[in-house]
């Protein structure tokens, strides 16, 4: 690595971190449909196969169960399969093997059994797409004891996410926001990253808390950029981590801004704005001023791309959530 | 619009009762012979071209080849029908032409190309009763055609303004399934119960060579199987899933794969509109005399992108693509319509002004479609409605009604 | 209908229901691995195949999302299926054809096709079995909208609900707590039930709100007991439906009561419980005198059978938490 | 409590070389003309006992029948190894029958019999090097046995003390797996791994008749054919899965299953040991010189029921029962090696004892065997910690505590 620090678009400092890991561990090995001669559809492995082979850049069948269940299978044999799943509706098929083997078999096996296994899966709306290509469904995975995930809101963060999911000993699910893959930042390739499960304040504020992960962060900077405007301090939150969730950086900040509000692109009807509302108002029950309020998806399919703008959370459904909290 | 149908559409008949021909039960027994082969030596007849096993009545120079065990099926097929075969497969082709201009115009936000699929499409498609159910995937804009399901109906889900825009029933033709396999599981359901409902009709599942490898398809073969049901799985193999070639799928061919659960196989040239419409319908004779599922394994090409977002360059050659363009599907049936002198300029020339006529239709079509009311994501979520729904509904009305407020305001 | 009261165990009041939807409607269907002959391994559908024929009442190959993928086909020829999971950890292969084909496919057609399968899935722990076989999932369906989820408590209500759930025109899934299976309710085959999706209030109190579904109202009701003689009057509730949930009658309990206590067997971590805590406390902000608190499962897979008893909510831990909502 | 081992174990190889044998290759061929045979009829070849395609080396009767193909793989089997497989089942039954009987008395939650399924077990258990890696499901109490497993560990999880006692590394013997056909994967992306490797050990799969439907397993097949992965997909046909007889999974033979997929299949007499050893050894071999997936179907009868939970009166007759009581894989060896003297009463009573010995044995462990610490709910769920798990973990501390505190205080 000559250079240490490049301005990457995401989709690029996820090529570049997985590249680095291929080089650094010959047991790292990509998986996916199309994930060869392609570099999959949105190139986040381009030219691996070329310079990797085809034995550590596997073009899959179409079939995810298979998939994740021959990378289980590597695993055990000792290798660290980085898994694609090619959209966010198509992980499905694969949630069986997911939920029921990838994440319980280090505890069904009383820990004798290691399953260093990254699933990433680009996920959530905002990019005109048909059915099946803008969801998110994170909390489904959440939910599920034995998996991590996460998701990063920016290029260097998910290259060194990505970086440390690899590490990990344990399955880590990891959501690529794509709406952000062509968004560039600044990648530091010799940085030494915080912890992976880790939140980070992006914005110090006074006024109310805004926390996110992935593509919604992006906004809710947006979102305090306008409410400053405003005369409103809002702190934001990048929670990059759905689980474990870093409920004490979200608790010490709400316990400054006494107000807390949650958005995430998935449904909000038991989505992770849910867990953290709980959770946060169990722990700053004292504390808070206004209930914890959320935005995200509705309670509906997600909608064809011509409607998608009004389903997102935008800049003026969280600048309503924020007024509303800040009426209390 | 209306879809201007061509071929003789037989009267429909979901509540015939069952009645075997022995015509089919012939048949069938072919069928099953024609499955017998076994090749356990890896990749080698998938990728061929020339597979002896191949189903052809017209080869690529468009000279019509004898077939026992098929022919019967094609016999009765008049010169008009002919042409029927021919001007459906242009105005699909046509139709899809519109279609990627109007995505490189903006119009539409994606579009996946039959182009190269056309006679395998029309072949089947023409091979169904009223009466019969179509499960697509997402790409059988001709087997729609020949349903009779209005084309732009076909471009909302691509324009991004529904899910699906036409009712499936209205011509027994089901939404496209995008999530890879899942709807030959419904194919089977579905006739599962026409067999419970005593009927003769029947059901055909498209599906693509990629999808073969899905755990959805398989379960389809051993439900259908196991509870003999009628449903033909029609299989475009066009050589390609995106970028992977058959050979990531399969080291056999796929046809071979329907022996193993128990019922027949057979690869059909799937550039030659007559043989694909002769084995569907031998197919769906079976399937109506009782005799179960058969896989068609329709041996075709996708000659563009896999949809507009794809880039084949990074991953195929042209001289692949060059190869298949001598076996195009209206090509041959053209040459054969001349040579047979079942066409003349005349209709030839009016083809290509109705084709025209059909482009400028769908062009406005598509301009003039109007985006969905806001409301329209919280209808449908349910069918006896739901509270959170609701409620939801009530807050989105409220929030714009207050951007209102704050425009009336001004 | 001779007799009108019957006293049945549940999965005895399952069956009757299940006689009488054969009964009444030629359309209704009976699917799933081991329903004919054997009844279902828990005798649910004990003696409907002799009685109805094979046509009806389906034994299927083992293959859980070919069960829901047919059944799904034969909603759209105008059966309407009833499909038994054998158990809450074999419904995941199915997964995929639940969430994206059964949950979207009436939203996906614009409302022409409608898909009225219920989905019967016996769910829950505390009777000793192995892996797989006492999980409570029903979190992972209730955040997909199209679905509605539901879960019995007694023999009366998964009479009558499991009626309303073939009646319904959306897929239902229905989850039976089979611990439950072998308790006795009389069961009326003429009463007039109340909405599905309603809520009720099967013991009235003042001092806090137990809320609770399936197999954990019985215990909400002895720790109710047991708590009235410590002088604590508490309310319990039977939410019966999860999705939608009713947060009317929660509500109103809370305005009574000011304290709340959400009891499941699922885990905790982006659990119903979640859900019902950030909702009620943006409802009830001003009224609630201590945060909502949750009892269920740990961040873990569910525990070999010898630990269960202390996964699962028991009287103790529900008093806990009760002693320590009373307590702010 | 270490395991008896009996037959003669190949020293552990895994990072040997690979190298195809002739041997092997000639069988693959023989293999390959094995699975030509297709039958379309429904419910025929299925239900057979007697098929002409079974491969067997001993009658019912217990007397040795040549055959061309697979004899080279028992050939040089010794009356010393001979007597072992007769050891291996004897005891394996005996465990079997010991744990039904622990259940009985209330000290397993449940148990899975393999009575009736020695054979096959053991069979196909002996084929295998050190080396080799087993993915079973949850009835190879007998394949468990061959890789030394303590069988005192099988037992854990059907006491519902943990889901799985043993370290699958330790004997190259995975746990057991419930969720039906999921194993299948595994196995297949343990037997890339070992490709990848450059290793010739080989990898086997057990699954059920009824495991057969799942979608993953077809997706094994599919995963294993294209990637050419040395595993052996061993399937145990007992002829039910739970109350379903195997006319619900499939209409055709399940060996057949394969040929659809690109590789051989075949069906062997799952209650003749030494066929199922010669077998297994010929499917390894294929997977050890390069030449890719095979598929075993052992036509095999689950003598009791399902589980402890089951009753199977409900749904199976007697007769059928008794009929495969003639066929007992325990009874025809012991006929061969009394006829053929290659075993004494001396080793008949030894047996015994040592039968007698291991019940004991196996009992007293069960009864020993600690319930688990409450905290082992929170162990494990994660390789490398999560707060959230360490917070329970605290809180759980805590409550317990305050009930140590109320009753020391008392
Ligand atoms: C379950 C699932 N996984 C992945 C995809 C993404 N995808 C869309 S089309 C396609 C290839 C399909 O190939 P094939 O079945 O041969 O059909 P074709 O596009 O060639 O008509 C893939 C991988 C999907 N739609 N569904
Ligand atoms: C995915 C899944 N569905 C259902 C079950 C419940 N179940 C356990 S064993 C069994 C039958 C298995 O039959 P087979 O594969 O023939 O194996 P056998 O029990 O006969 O050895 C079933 C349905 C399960 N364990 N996993
Ligand atoms: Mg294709
Ligand atoms: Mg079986």
């Amino acid at each position: 690595m000559a250079e240490t620090v490049k301005n990457l678009a995401m989709a690029k400092a996820i090529n570049e971190s997985l590249r680095r890991a291929l080089e650094t561990d010959p047991k790292v090995l990509i998986m996916g449909e199309d994930v060869g001669k392609l570099g999959g559809v949105f190139r986040v492995t381009d030219g691996l196969q070329k310079d990797f082979g085809e034995s550590r850049v596997i073009d899959t069948p179409l079939a995810e169960s298979g998939i994740v269940g021959t990378a289980i299978g590597l695993a055990l044999r000792g290798y660290r399969p980085v898994v694609e799943i090619q959209f966010d509706g198509f992980v499905f098929p694969a949630y069986d093997q997911i939920v029921t083997q990838l994440a319980k078999m280090h505890a069904r096996s009383l820990g004798k059994v290691k399953l260093p296994v990254v699933v990433r899966i680009p996920y959530g709306g905002g990019i005109g797409a048909v059915e099946h290509h803008s969801e998110s469904p994170e909390a489904l995975f959440a939910h599920v004891a034995g998996l991590k995930v996460v998701s990063p809101s920016n290029a260097s963060d998910a290259y060194w996410m990505m970086q440390q999911a690899i590490q990990s000993d344990d399955p880590v699910i990891y959501f690529e926001p794509k709406r952000r893959y062509w968004d560039k930042a600044e990648v530091s390739t010799e940085a030494i990253p915080g912890p992976l499960h880790k939140a980070s304040v992006v914005r110090d504020g006074t006024d109310l808390t805004l926390a996110a992960y992935g593509p919604m962060v992006k906004l809710c900077q947006e979102v305090a950029d306008a409410a400053a405007e405003e005369g409103k301090s809002l702190e934001v939150l990048d929670l990059r981590s759905v689980s474990p969730l870093d409920f004490d950086t979200i608790q010490a900040s709400v316990e400054k801004t006494r107000r807390l509000v949650v958005v995430h692109e998935a449904p909000v009807f038991f989505g992770s704005g849910a867990e953290i509302a709980a959770r946060i108002t169990e722990r700053c029950f004292y504390h808070l001023e206004a209930p914890v309020l959320r935005v995200g998806g509705y309670h509906a399919p997600y909608p064809p791309a011509r409607l998608e703008e009004e389903y997102l959370p935008g800049l003026d459904r969280v600048l309503d959530a924020v007024d509303r909290a800040l009426a209390y | 619009m209306t879809v201007e149908s061509t071929a003789a559409r037989t009267p429909r008949r979901s509540a015939g009762s069952k009645a075997g021909t022995a015509g089919a039960k012939a048949a069938g027994t072919t069928g099953t012979k024609r499955t017998t082969r076994t090749t356990a030596k890896k990749g080698t007849a998938a990728q061929q071209g020339a597979d002896p096993e191949l189903v052809q009545l017209l080869t690529p120079e468009g000279e019509r080849v004898k077939n026992a065990d098929y022919d019967q099926y094609v016999d009765g097929v008049t010169p008009e029908e002919l042409r029927g075969l021919y001007r459906d497969m242009v105005l699909t082709r046509r139709f899809d032409a519109e279609a990627t201009a109007l995505q490189r115009q903006g119009e539409l936000g994606l579009w996946a190309s039959l182009l190269g699929q056309e006679a395998a499409q029309i072949g089947s498609g023409r091979a169904l009763r009223d009466d019969d159910y179509v499960f697509p995937t997402y790409r059988e804009h001709g087997v729609a055609w020949c349903r009779g399901v209005d084309p732009t109906n076909l471009l909302g889900m691509f324009r991004g303004v529904n899910n699906g825009g036409w009712d499936p029933n209205s011509n027994n033709f089901q939404l496209y399934t995008i999530v890879i396999g899942s709807q030959t599981l419904h194919a089977t359901g579905y006739a599962m119960g026409i067999a419970k409902d005593g009927a003769d009709s029947a059901v055909i599942a498209y599906f693509g060579d990629g999808a073969s490898s899905q755990g959805d398809v398989a379960e389809s073969f051993t439900f259908s199987a196991v509870y003999n049901a009628p449903v033909v799985f029609f299989c475009q193999n066009n050589q390609w899933a995106i970028s992977e070639p058959t050979e990531k799928q399969t080291r056999v061919p796929l046809y071979q794969r329907a022996q193993g659960f128990g019922f027949p196989g057979v690869r059909v040239d799937g550039n030659d509109v007559l043989a694909c419409l002769a084995v569907t319908k031998w197919a769906l004779e079976r399937a109506r005399a009782g005799e179960g599922p058969t896989l068609v394994e329709a041996y075709t090409y996708r000659m563009g992108a896999h949809t507009t977002s794809d880039d084949p360059t990074r991953y195929r050659h042209d001289d692949e693509r060059a190869a298949w363009e001598a076996k195009d599907p209206i090509l041959r049936l053209r040459r054969y319509l001349e040579t047979s002198n079942h066409a003349n300029e005349g209709f030839f020339a009016e083809l290509e002004a109705e084709s025209e006529a059909l482009g400028k239709r769908v062009r406005e079509a598509v301009r003039a479609m109007p985006d969905p009311d806001h409301f329209a994501i919280f209808e449908n979520a349910y069918a006896d409605g739901h509270a959170l729904v609701d409620e939801e509904r009530a807050q989105f009305a409220a929030y714009q009604a207050s951007f209102a407020d704050v425009e009336g305001g001004h």
